[in-house]
């Protein structure tokens, strides 16, 4: 439990200081709260749990699970850096503390997600995890895509949160009377295949697919990316997608297991295809930059559900990695458009024409964000994607093959557009409209930071080793 | 004979072309012209040793029991295709090799010395030597090849620097048109030499020219009967080494690019277009004559090309202007002599033992008669265009009174080539038209025509230059003999075409190396003469003095004469095939389809997806409610869709 | 006649349905919310009616229940403050007033 | 690791980029400075590669592959960083190099921002050079795709004409054909060793092991191939050609055509035919049939193209066609061949774009029809630009010659109907190569000046006729001494040829 | 058993016409107060069920907490006459057919569920009663405050954090700077 202890212990400091501290002096807080977090990250890392499975079995922390929180935590901290500046701007630093509390309890949450082998403590983890999100989305109130955002984000998530728990309780009918994964496991059976289980699973599907921006249950992503403050939008994209792809692959390996490749291996065949599609073919026409990541991240979604398709160690390894490397991507991108946003509001495409005259190094971070994106090597992206894909074909099943062809095939399309951001800033002629300016100290170290992944998470296989070997020391798969 | 001096024959000119044309800029026409003169000069003294070493030493590396030997001084790899088939570079003395180094730097020299008078006041003297050197190199490594391959490396530089010669006055259009015309058409020719190659060493494993001649027999059985098409791979094989030569030499069809090269500057026509190049085609076939003699079809196929050949050219040249055009027919028509000569030879012959290779000699003595006196004509009409400034014989007439040596070594020219005894064309004519006849009489009865008309052209141009009528502008413009540079080679030329014909061609060059007493056969001589002087005596008649005569002609054939001034519109037949079947057809064709169909596919991917996302953008249609709809739809319908694909 | 679990599936799939159905066509967000409640509650009655039914011996349906009431409670508070606020922002609860951002 | 040679060749463009990076945008002499010192070491690291390896080889050293090395990258899937060339590797870094160093020249006034410029053009090389020193097929595509994305900025930024159409066209259909070689290179993957046995990226290894099944094999071979393929320029994928090269910069025009393309004909028989030689002799015939129409067509393109960089990449569509051709001819003279026309295409295309980059940056015009008589103005340019003529078009003594007749002599083994034919077509090419080549000459250089204001115009400076000298040279060395090379060639194809009848 | 039958059937006539009103009617106030009978009906089958805890927060949640909750923001929000605009005809249909064939597959997929097939599936109502133990507030509280397999102590913690959320959560959103 250490983990989620640490974070409630953080959360509990935060409200504390924020609670007794005069609405003029949380200057503090950022600073407090991003180092706080991350020595509870590094502790998390490095302090063992002292037990693996609590409760019953009803939590279960081991070395694939701190992993998978690590990748969260590095996550949230560069959102925390890259937010600094937009919560410290008059119309939201009043909300300054509230902003870290909810942050805080999503990622209590989201660990809840990932280590919970019970479906209660899972829809509670997921509901923590959703719900405070809605109250971020919502948090520029003084601009009506916020608020917009906020409904259309709360609404399909109380919906999506129906549909599961409806899922849920057919998969309950299965269940021989208990919700923990390892008893559903061994009571669901290939054998047994029914139209109830059929829609049990899609259900279940539907409702994580939801956090992850499955097609088609993404179609909330893009209007609520849009609307969100952009450092919300950020967390959205990575940290909640990360946990949601977790969760995913620990449900349906662990659970669903048995039935894999009867029934929802092929749901999953056809809902990967259908994202990776979907999401390219809208991302190439956006003009919004928060848009157009929406649409990438969904077609990203669908890349990172390849690992669940492969269903072994290995495919989890390599999910785990490609989070990561979405992770320091994406929140590269975000940074970037996020400090534009902050000094000049401008969050065009258009906007960004030529950028590399007036702020070169900001140009050259989202171009290797972009690369990194699109999967170009040498950067981190090309050896995520890779890795994922090697661990799909393994199977040496025709049919995986033939969906790797069609996720490669998408590729081109992504990185037509990608690329298009990068013409954007350098190949266009226009005159630049955004001014030269000086990114804060924040901002310039979650910019560092996404860089050096980009550049070195691929180069150094230390780190998809390290996935490697605590996935293989977590016995995550087997049917305990 | 050591290596030295052959490989100085070939190093020399390339060093020269070296020199001159990288370091020519900087050098003055003087040096330049002396150096490159020089430089011809010592080749051509190495080339005469080596002729007359090998001629005349007696060594026994080239001469066993009065049988002329091949000898190869040298032959290095170059290029190892595979374990057998390799290519080298080498250097094979033989009759005709030898002769060929004669003729080749003889020629040469005399172009050399011809133009440092002739180009003395053109831009780029330096080039033009250099470029003189680099022709000279590889015609020199043609005419030494051991074996087939380096006869075609040869080959291909002596047509890129023809196409350097007939474009040396690169800023006329003419030039440049008729360079690049000459060059493709050799191109398209050296294909099927190319395709002869492949196809003939498939069978032999070598490229070796000694391996293929000494036993000819043995590559007819290397190919096992093998047949194509209903020919034997031999004949397809022969044949199309043989239509490099028809492209080098510019027998029908592809022989519209000689006329035009008439472009270049005239000594150069006298080397390359004349003397030495344009008769490789001939070479060639006797080079591989042995080869040849054992496939009897593609022996015919060269009789009939040449016959064809000779007598369109021949036709031709009678109704030219252009004094070097008329002269380019005369050498398509005589190059055709050759061919026919060859052709008509072979093993078995009716005549006996002395008639089987008689051709062969024949056509090599005419070879090498025919060099001197066409090299002597074309630099006679350089002499007459440098006084003159004109090609075409309208603007000339009644200049012998002007420039008396240029008359009479043109006219030493004309009874060469005329076949008047005793004149050295006579000889060699003599012995070919003897082989023909002794074949079939057909051949010789047609060649004999041919020869007549020869001799009529020949003698209508001399007439229309030398005498008709003076052109009036001789009064502004005097013309006169050329400087000493130029008639020097006119002279020594001259020299040469009357008494070359008395040199025992036979005891030198022959095919199997066993030499041949050449006597006359009276009854072939006789005809000959009488045609070729009946043919002068209408020459004379219609061309000496200014009359009607050659009007009343015209007038009264216009259908054939108009086909012959244009040259039987070969050239506009060539014309629609290229510019408008190939690139007005092929390749617009093809161009438009890339871009049209290939690459607007490759663009319609694009197009497509940029259409479907434009189309489905109605799904993100901004209503909470219908997303919801759409996720409830895809839930259900994932389960159904699975249902019903597992029920 | 005998009430098995059929019996009670009935109402609870029809709620759920009824529920689907307000939710994709009220215009009013508050019912919306109405109808979702009704989907969230068949959702719960299931749990109860399996766990009675397939296993009255254990009670982790009914506890998940318990938790699912709680839950929904905390989405319906979350909801209802957005929609205050969007109310107080643009001065209406319809849905189709909150469709600017598309495509 | 650092005591192997070949490291150094990805090592020594990094630095320069490392270089490149510390120095000041505005400060072209250190840029220059830079790019001289690397580019002269990498040219020299190459030459004393080859000298070594001749030495190694004349010393009876018999192994497939020299100087190989291998490091462990990632454990879990046995990709190695491993390293290793045989003669044909060294032969394509010595190419490589030549045309970095020619390249760097070429591009010695390059505007604007000259930094960012030759930041990715030392990426580009750093793939080029790690894609033909890679033993391993993962790194071995990495830096494949590493030296293709440059191109995009390149071209994009630094391009002329309708660059960001050209740039975007010729980016994705490279990588689409990338995404399907991907997919190929998984599948041996997965296949590289029999059950059981531990799976492998070596390329040797997986020849050795020889396990791929056959019912895989075609579609491997399929997707490998067309996935080089596109990069070869094989018809119908060759579209990105024209306009990609229309538009590039003069030094990535060189590079491109020059080494770039050459990394597609350096796969498909590294990969597609030495790893899965039974579907390469069953299928072969397919790719014969695209390749061949590619040598004829893009020949016949040419013909009536008015760009000069269109004429250009017509011809490399064609030449480049000839070396795919000649490697599915699957017997060691014709694809030697194909490598000696890989060297001389490299070397002459790069010579022709820089010449027309050159003439381009004079008269500001690359459409033929607009210039004429060159030759009387710039004289250097004019004989350096028939030079790369005639080696196009297979002029002896030249480098093109020697490859086209390796070629045809190769290709002529194999004596059925259907090879014959396509050889024959394929020989018309180089009739059809004179044409347009002559054409060009003839309207570009000869004739009249078309433009009196080209009558200003001057001849090539010093570091552009160091530039072209550097390419002819190597263009003339290779045509007179070709046996080296040809030797050191076949011999690399041993193996190959082991494999592929191995596996009749 | 008779009563049983009798209470289930208005029961589930209450909660199937309730349910349709709620979400048919045009006045909002109206919806609500459908709901709350659906909510009530709900709660009168788990105390059917024999689970009268779970009945009783249902209530107290539901109809005491929720629904108060629901008044309070439609009066906040709407004129409490007020009808609904009418809604786009289209939608309509689409909602109607999404929730008729909705209603369909998950009643076929229930009618075909193979626990239908075994002892248990079949049983009725009263042989469910009775086969297990009744559900004490003994044993729910001891559930609650355990943390052995089937206790739910963590669940229960977790939840009162996932609650202290949305109560920042709403409070920051609904508050009024």
């Amino acid at each position: 439990m250490l983990p989620e202890l640490i974070i409630l212990g953080i959360f509990l400091i935060v409200f504390l200081c924020d609670t007794f501290t005069p609405d003029n002096g949380k200057k503090f807080l950022t600073p407090l709260t991003s180092v706080l977090f991350l020595l509870a990250t590094v502790a998390i890392w490095i302090v063992p749990s002292c037990q693996e499975s609590v409760f019953g079995g009803m939590y279960v922390d081991n070395a694939a699970c701190k992993a998978m929180k690590c990748v969260l935590n590095v996550g949230a901290f560069i959102c925390f850096l890259e937010a600094s500046k937009w919560i410290s701007t008059k119309e939201v630093v009043i909300r300054k503390g509230e902003f870290f509390e909810l942050i805080l309890i999503t990622l209590f949450g989201m660990y809840l997600m990932i280590s919970a082998r019970h479906f209660l403590l899972f829809i509670i983890g997921l509901e923590s995890a959703s719900l405070p999100i809605a109250a971020l989305v919502a948090f520029n109130k003084h601009k009506y895509e916020s608020h917009e955002a906020a409904i259309k984000y709360i609404m399909t998530a109380v919906f999506s949160s129906a549909i599961l728990l409806t899922g849920l309780s057919f998969v309950y009918a299965f269940s021989g009377g208990s919700l923990y994964f390892s008893d559903i496991a061994a009571q669901i059976s290939a054998g047994e295949m029914s139209g109830l289980l059929l829609f049990a699973l899609a259900f279940v599907l539907a409702g994580i697919g939801f956090k992850l921006s499955l097609v088609p249950f993404h179609l909330w992503t893009a209007d609520v990316y849009q609307g969100a403050p952009t450092a919300v939008t950020a967390y959205l994209s990575v940290v909640s997608k990360g946990a949601a792809a977790f969760a995913f692959f620990i449900i349906f390996v662990q659970v669903f297991g048995q039935v894999y490749s009867a029934a929802w291996e092929w749901m999953l065949y056809a809902v990967i295809i259908a994202t990776i599609t979907i999401g390219n073919l809208f991302a190439m026409r956006q003009k919004n930059m928060k848009r157009f990541m929406a649409f990438s991240s969904v077609s990203q979604a669908g890349y990172v559900m390849l690992g669940a398709m492969a269903a072994d160690e290995l495919g989890l390894a390599s999910m785990m990695f490609y989070i990561l490397v979405y992770v320091v991507s994406n929140l590269g991108a975000f940074a970037v458009i996020s400090t534009i946003e902050d000094r000049t509001g401008y969050v065009g495409m258009d906007d960004y024409n030529g950028l590399h005259k007036t702020n070169p190094y900001l140009a050259v971070a989202m171009t290797l964000a972009m690369f990194s994106l699109a999967g170009i090597p040498p950067f981190a992206g090309f050896f995520s994607k890779i890795l994922i894909f090697t661990s799909v074909t393994g199977t040496n099943s025709m049919a995986l093959y033939m969906l790797v062809l069609i996720a490669l095939i998408n590729t081109i399309i992504s990185l037509y557009y990608y690329l298009l951001v990068v013409k954007a800033m350098w190949i266009s002629s226009d005159a630049p409209k955004i001014e030269s300016f000086k990114a804060g100290c924040t901002e310039k170290t979650a910019l560092w930071i996404c860089v050096l992944g980009i550049v070195f998470l691929g180069l150094v296989s230390y780190v998809y080793q390290y996935f490697v070997s605590s996935v293989g020391a977590s016995a995550l798969l087997s049917l305990n | 004979m050591g290596i030295t001096l052959p490989i100085l024959i070939l190093a020399m000119p390339f060093f020269m072309f070296l020199l001159l044309g990288l370091g020519g800029v900087k050098m003055s026409r003087k040096v330049a012209g002396v150096l490159g003169i020089l430089g011809m000069g010592t080749t051509m003294t190495l080339a005469y040793i080596v002729a007359f070493t090998y001629f005349f030493s007696g060594d026994a590396a080239f001469i066993i029991d009065g049988v002329r030997q091949q000898f190869q001084v040298f032959d290095v790899t170059w290029l190892a295709f595979t374990e057998r088939l390799v290519v080298k570079i080498g250097f094979l003395l033989d009759p005709i090799s030898a002769m060929m180094l004669v003729v080749i730097t003889t020629i040469s020299f005399m172009v050399h010395l011809y133009s440092w008078g002739y180009m003395e006041s053109e831009r780029g003297f330096q080039r033009y030597y250099a470029f003189l050197n680099l022709f000279s190199f590889s015609m020199l490594g043609l005419v030494v090849a051991t074996n087939i391959f380096q006869m075609y490396i040869f080959w291909e530089l002596v047509g890129v620097s023809s196409f350097l010669l007939i474009g040396f006055f690169y800023r006329l259009p003419s030039a440049v048109s008729a360079s690049k015309k000459a060059f493709i058409v050799t191109r398209f020719a050296d294909l099927g030499f190319l395709l002869g190659i492949l196809t003939l060493t498939f069978f032999t494993d070598t490229f070796n020219f000694v391996d293929m001649t000494s036993n000819p027999m043995n590559v007819l059985a290397q190919t096992g009967g093998a047949t194509f098409m209903g020919a034997s791979v031999l004949t397809w094989a022969m044949v199309l080494i043989f239509t490099g030569g028809m492209g080098k030499s510019a027998m029908l069809p592809l022989h519209i690019w000689l006329p035009d090269a008439m472009e270049g500057p005239t000594p150069v026509s006298a080397l390359i277009h004349a003397a030495t190049m344009v008769v490789a085609g001939v070479y060639l076939v006797a080079r591989m004559f042995p080869v040849y003699c054992v496939v009897e079809a593609s022996m015919t196929f060269i009789t009939v090309v040449g016959a064809i050949t000779a007598f369109y050219a021949a036709v031709v040249a009678c109704t030219q202007i252009d004094i070097k055009r008329v002269l380019a027919f005369s050498t398509i028509s005589q190059i055709a002599f050759m061919m026919v000569s060859l052709g008509v030879a072979r093993d078995g012959m009716p005549g006996g033992e002395h008639y089987s290779g008689l051709g062969y000699m024949a056509g090599m003595f005419h070879l090498f008669t025919h060099a001197m006196f066409k090299a002597l004509l074309f630099l006679g009409a350089g002499a007459l265009i440098h006084a003159v400034h004109s090609n075409d014989y309208t603007k000339m007439g009644g200049l012998r009174k002007y420039m008396p040596i240029t008359h009479w070594t043109f006219l030493i020219g004309c009874l060469a080539i005329a076949g008047i005894p005793p004149f050295s064309g006579f000889f060699s004519k003599d012995e070919m038209l003897a082989a023909m006849f002794n074949n079939n009489w057909i051949w010789g009865a047609w060649m004999t025509m041919v020869a007549g008309l020869t001799a009529f052209y020949m003698f209508r141009l001399y007439f229309l230059i030398f005498w008709w009528e003076e052109n009036p502008n001789y009064k502004h413009h005097r013309p006169h003999d050329a400087p000493w540079q130029m008639s020097l080679p006119l002279i020594i030329l001259a020299a040469v075409s009357v008494v070359a014909g008395f040199i025992p061609f036979g005891e030198l060059v022959t095919w199997n190396g066993v030499s041949y007493h050449i006597h006359l056969e009276a009854p072939v001589a006789v005809t000959s003469i009488i045609v070729a002087l009946c043919a002068i005596a209408l020459a004379a008649k219609m061309y000496m003095r200014k009359n009607t005569l050659p009007e009343k002609f015209r007038k009264a054939m216009p259908g054939l004469w108009t086909a012959a001034h244009h040259r039987f519109y070969w050239d506009e037949l060539y014309i629609f095939i290229t510019h408008k079947i190939i690139f007005g057809i092929i390749c617009s064709a093809i161009a438009w389809f890339d871009r049209h169909v290939i690459d607007a596919t490759m663009d319609g991917f694009a197009k497509v997806t940029q259409k479907v996302s434009f189309a489905i953008r109605g799904l993100q249609g901004g209503n909470v409610q219908a997303y919801v709809l759409w996720y409830f739809f895809g839930a259900v319908a994932l389960a159904l869709i699975t249902w019903i694909c597992l029920l | 006649m005998n009430l098995d679990i059929l019996w009670y599936l009935v109402p609870s799939v029809i709620m759920f349905c009824c529920g689907v159905y307000g939710f994709v066509t009220r215009k009013n967000m508050i019912a919306m919310l109405v109808s979702l409640e009704l989907m969230l509650n068949s959702a719960d009655l299931n749990f109860a009616i399996f766990n009675r039914f397939l296993f009255p011996d254990k009670m982790e349906g009914m506890v998940f229940t318990l938790f699912a009431i709680a839950i929904a409670a905390a989405e319906t508070a979350v909801a209802i403050a957005i929609i205050i606020n969007i109310y107080r922002s643009i001065g209406s609860t319809e849905i189709v007033e909150t469709n600017k951002m598309k495509h | 690791m650092f005591g192997n040679i070949l490291i150094w060749f990805v090592i020594i463009p990094v630095l320069m980029m490392a270089g490149l990076g510390v120095c000041r945008n505005s400060s072209m002499a250190a840029i220059r400075a830079v790019m001289v010192i690397g580019s002269t070491i990498l040219l020299a690291l190459a030459i004393w590669l080859c000298v070594d390896f001749l030495a190694l080889r004349g010393a009876g050293v018999d192994d497939e592959m020299l100087f190989t090395g291998s490091w462990m990258w990632y454990a879990p899937l046995n990709i190695h960083l491993a390293v290793g060339v045989d003669g044909i590797s060294v032969l394509m870094l010595l190419l490589s190099a030549v045309i970095v160093f020619a390249g760097t020249f070429a591009s010695w006034k390059i505007n604007p921002l000259p930094k960012n410029f030759f930041l990715w053009f030392a990426l580009l090389s750093t793939g080029v050079f790690g894609f033909f020193i890679s033993i391993d097929m993962f790194t071995m595509f990495m830096f494949y795709e590493v030296a293709l994305i440059p191109m995009y900025l390149l071209i994009g930024v630094w391009g002329t004409g309708r660059k960001e159409y050209s740039a975007m066209k010729l980016t994705l259909m490279l990588m689409g054909g990338s995404a399907f070689l991907m997919l190929g290179l998984l599948g041996i993957y997965w296949h590289s060793a029999p059950a059981g046995g531990e799976l492998t990226w070596n390329i040797l290894e997986i020849a050795r092991n020889n396990a791929v099944d056959p019912s895989w094999q075609n579609l491997l071979f399929c997707f490998t191939f067309v996935g080089f393929g596109v990069l070869g320029a094989m018809f119908p994928f060759h579209t990105w050609s024209p306009d990609g090269h229309a538009c590039a910069p003069t030094a990535v025009s060189m590079l491109h055509a020059g080494v770039l393309m050459k990394l597609g004909g350096y796969g498909c028989f590294r990969i597609a035919i030495y790893l899965l030689p039974a579907a390469a002799n069953e299928l072969a015939w397919i790719f014969i049939i695209l390749t061949g129409i590619s040598v004829v067509y893009g020949a016949f393109s040419a013909c009536v193209q008015t760009d000069l960089k269109y004429i250009n990449a017509y011809s490399s569509v064609s030449h480049c066609g000839m070396v795919l051709f000649a490697l599915l001819m699957l017997n060691q003279t014709a694809m030697t061949g194909a490598i000696l026309q890989m060297l001389s295409h490299g070397l002459m295309t790069a010579l022709f774009f820089a010449l027309i980059g050159m003439i381009y940056g004079r008269t500001h015009t690359r459409d033929i029809r607009e210039m004429g008589g060159l030759m009387q103005i710039m004289p250097y340019l004019g004989v350096c630009y028939m030079i790369a003529g005639f080696a196009s078009l297979g002029l002896p003594g030249l480098s093109g010659f020697v490859a086209e007749m390796t070629i045809f002599f190769g290709a002529w083994e194999d004596a059925d109907m259907f090879h014959r034919a396509f050889v024959v077509a394929a020989t018309c090419s180089i009739v059809i190569t004179a044409v347009y080549i002559l054409r060009v000459v003839g309207k570009l250089l000869l004739g009249k000046v078309h433009d009196e204001h080209h009558l200003q115009l001057t001849d090539a400076t010093w570091f552009e006729r160091f530039s072209t000298v550097t390419l002819i040279v190597c263009i003339a060395g290779i045509g007179f001494f070709p046996n080296w090379i040809n030797e050191t060639i076949q011999h690399s194809f041993l193996p190959i040829i082991h494999a592929l009848q191995n596996a009749i | 058993m008779v009563g049983n039958i009798i209470l289930y059937f208005v029961v589930a006539l209450v909660i199937t016409v309730f349910s349709v009103m709620a979400v048919t009617t045009k006045k909002i106030l109206r919806a609500a107060t459908y709901l709350l009978f659906v909510l009530l009906g709900a709660a009168v089958f788990y105390f059917q069920l024999g689970y009268e805890f779970l009945g009783a927060i249902q209530v107290a949640v539901y109809a005491g907490g929720i629904m108060v909750l629901f008044v309070f923001a439609i009066l906040l929000t709407n004129k409490p006459n007020e009808n609904e605009n009418p809604l786009r005809s289209h939608r309509q249909v689409v909602g109607v057919i999404a929730s008729v064939i909705g209603c369909g597959l998950l009643l076929w997929a229930l009618f075909t569920m193979p626990m239908l097939a075994t002892a248990e599936g079949t049983r009725s109502l009263s042989d469910a009663l009775t086969s297990g133990p009744d559900i004490t507030m003994k044993m729910i509280g001891e559930a609650f405050t355990g943390t052995e397999k089937y206790q739910y102590l963590l669940p229960f913690e977790a939840v009162s954090v996932l609650l202290l959320a949305c109560i920042i959560g709403g409070v920051t959103v609904a508050r009024k700077r």
